[in-house]
């Protein structure tokens, strides 16, 4: 949750714009950008939107209701720790199998990746509807194809991916520093290569949406 | 870690290697239970209780090949990956108890590394799918607006047509609409006949193809520059060309539609060819 | 509203029943009555349910947001000043069909005209949705209903189409002399010749999407 700046913590009377964004999150259906927010109330400008958005956040904070940040889109959603209570009346949403647990695992940690690379990850084959429950869930989208010789289709996750395991961001995924750093997410080559050469130092080459991470120190120590 | 993987798939058939093993029971022979070899070496490799990197392969592999071998001998049916997998680690077992300067060229301690590599990977995944299935899952743990009223944006065209637009319709129409009167025209034309009789001698003359229309009487013709009179004498040509090329004394080629037209006399000794219908 | 009983004015962090009450009532799919939400919540005291009410009714009356009562039953809903956000229009300039222009060129002429009569002048059926895009534009009403047999609706121009034209009056649309030396009334055979003489292959104007336009039936060829 980015929204936690500011704690303010007596809640005065929010101003026009944060009332209008509180509205419009309130009644929509779908979690929405700033810039979905922005035109939908007549082109507001976006730094007060995203300034309203921080306040309501604040202000939400120690509430029932949250208002919280997923893949840069907003909504509202009940408090996590209320989850007890409100569970009885809501079904469960379906039950992954195990294989379609790690294939979303290694799909989230790696994206984009082929199937021949989640496969080469679990060392079996993925059966044909694997991939499509995920596909079917909304959690994961074709990203397009990889340049190379038979061009595979490759899979990215979903901004309702991020919704749904409450993930502000992909940068969020539980562990996510520890494995880059220890070079787990390093293709098995690259690891390899590092460990034969002596250095250990496991190549930073894995993600790269987020900053270079730091330096492996080493297969041992991590 | 195994209670975090039975977590992400609680409620399914598989339970995970839960029971403590003991060096006898720890296998029960359910291959359904593992997703591939690299699964069950992974649970082998748990149950030594050490670091991933420290494990000593060769204790592995001959757990691998020992539990394969059992599997054998109560002749389950093993899949394919799984025997592939024993016979690779057959093999990287007796590379890596040969000597060191007799090790064959795929050095056996990179084939180990890289065996260590993989399980590391297979595991941290596993551990991962784990937490990102224990975090507040929206529908499970944390909820959205049950009612949500819903946003809408009302799409209105905002219809647009002018002055000039709305007159040619009208025009369009009461064209459309008016009583037709044909009215045949007294005007210069070429009749077939005559077009018949100058295209056949011009063709008696000519040695090669030539364009239809060439054909034509010329323009500095005082009466043949009347526009009208031009295509009359255009059509009857073609209509000419054609029954010429219908009473086999002539032949017809187009390169292209609406390419130029093209005719030559044909010879009895020339095969037919390029005919227009 | 109910809830406005004791103002609030700066609502502190909400008790944990106050929480829950907000959670459910955001999470429900149906407004619910107070032993609803007693029931659910593990058999909170009615009472106790009643205060929290009050409590974050008062808090919401001046956000964007508000908790409402209907019928003894609770929900929230977004605040009734800012419903016009709930739904925003959204206008797209597109040009009027040809058909429809047509439509409209007869209305113009003939006025008040039966859809049969428009049929018959245009020489072509028009589909249902024609008019309607008029009447939706705003140049065209309904202006009765003639006194034949059947007694169909009868069709005339708006204010606004004259608006939009920039005519004074009906008046003011030029006459079947003008639009002929305009040319608009030349038939489409003559304009094919003097194109085609020229240049000895000119293609004939194309218009060709409107239904055979064969026979005219023509009563009333104006």
């Amino acid at each position: 949750m980015s929204g936690e700046a500011e704690p303010a913590p007596f809640a005065g009377v929010p101003d026009d714009l944060a009332r209008a964004v509180e509205a419009a999150l309130f009644a929509a259906t779908e979690p929405m950008t700033v810039e979905a927010i922005s035109a939908h109330l007549g082109a507001a400008p976006p730094p007060a939107i995203r300034a309203a958005l921080a306040e309501l956040a604040a202000h939400y904070t120690p509430r029932g209701v949250h208002l919280v940040e997923r893949g840069q889109r907003w909504l509202f959603q009940t408090a996590p720790d209320l989850a007890h209570l409100l569970r009885r009346d809501h079904e469960e949403p379906r039950r992954l199998s195990r294989a379609a647990t790690e294939c979303l695992a290694i799909l989230a940690y790696h994206e984009p990746v082929s199937r021949a690379e989640i496969e080469a990850i679990r060392g079996v084959q993925t059966a044909k509807g694997t991939l499509d429950i995920l596909l079917e869930a909304g959690w994961v989208r074709i990203a397009g194809r990889r340049e190379v010789p038979g061009r595979p289709v490759i899979y990215a996750t979903t901004p309702e991916f991020l919704v749904h395991f409450g993930l502000p961001s992909r940068r969020d995924l539980p562990g996510l520093d520890e494995l880059k750093a220890a070079g787990l997410l390093d293709p098995v080559d690259d690891a390899l290569e590092a460990a034969m050469s002596g250095s250990g130092a496991g190549s930073g080459e894995g993600d790269d949406d987020t900053a270079p991470d730091t330096l492996a120190p080493d297969e041992e120590s991590a | 870690m195994s209670e975090a993987a039975a977590e992400g798939t609680a409620g399914e058939a598989w339970q995970g290697p839960a029971s403590a093993p003991t060096p006898d029971t720890a296998l029960y022979l359910e291959l359904d239970g593992w997703e591939g070899p690299l699964d069950l070496l992974l649970d082998l490799a748990r149950r030594q209780k050490v670091d991933l990197r420290r494990i000593p392969i060769l204790d592995l592999v001959d757990q691998y090949l020992a539990y394969i071998a059992r599997a054998e001998a109560l002749r389950l049916e093993l899949a394919a990956d799984y025997l592939v997998m024993a016979a690779w680690l057959a093999y990287l077992k007796s590379a890596l108890l040969l000597p060191r300067e007799e090790q064959p060229d795929p050095d056996p301690e990179e084939l180990a590394m890289r065996l260590q590599l993989r399980l590391a990977r297979l595991s941290a995944m596993r551990e991962a799918a784990a937490r990102l299935l224990a975090r507040d899952r929206l529908g499970r743990d944390v909820f959205r607006h049950g009612a949500p009223e819903g946003l809408r944006v009302d799409k209105k065209h905002r219809w647009q047509c002018d002055m000039y637009a709305l007159l040619s319709a009208y025009g369009r129409v009461k064209l459309r609409t008016q009583p037709v009167v044909h009215m045949v025209r007294d005007r210069m034309v070429m009749t077939l006949d005559s077009a018949l009789a100058r295209v056949s001698a011009m063709l008696g003359l000519a040695l090669d193809w030539m364009e239809l229309r060439e054909f034509l009487p010329p323009e500095s013709g005082d009466a043949w520059q009347d526009p009208r009179l031009r295509r009359s004498a255009l059509a009857s040509s073609f209509v000419a060309a054609l029954e010429l090329a219908r009473m086999g004394k002539a032949e017809l080629a187009q390169e292209s539609t609406f390419g130029p037209l093209r005719l030559r006399r044909l010879d009895a000794a020339r095969p037919e060819r390029d005919q227009v219908a």
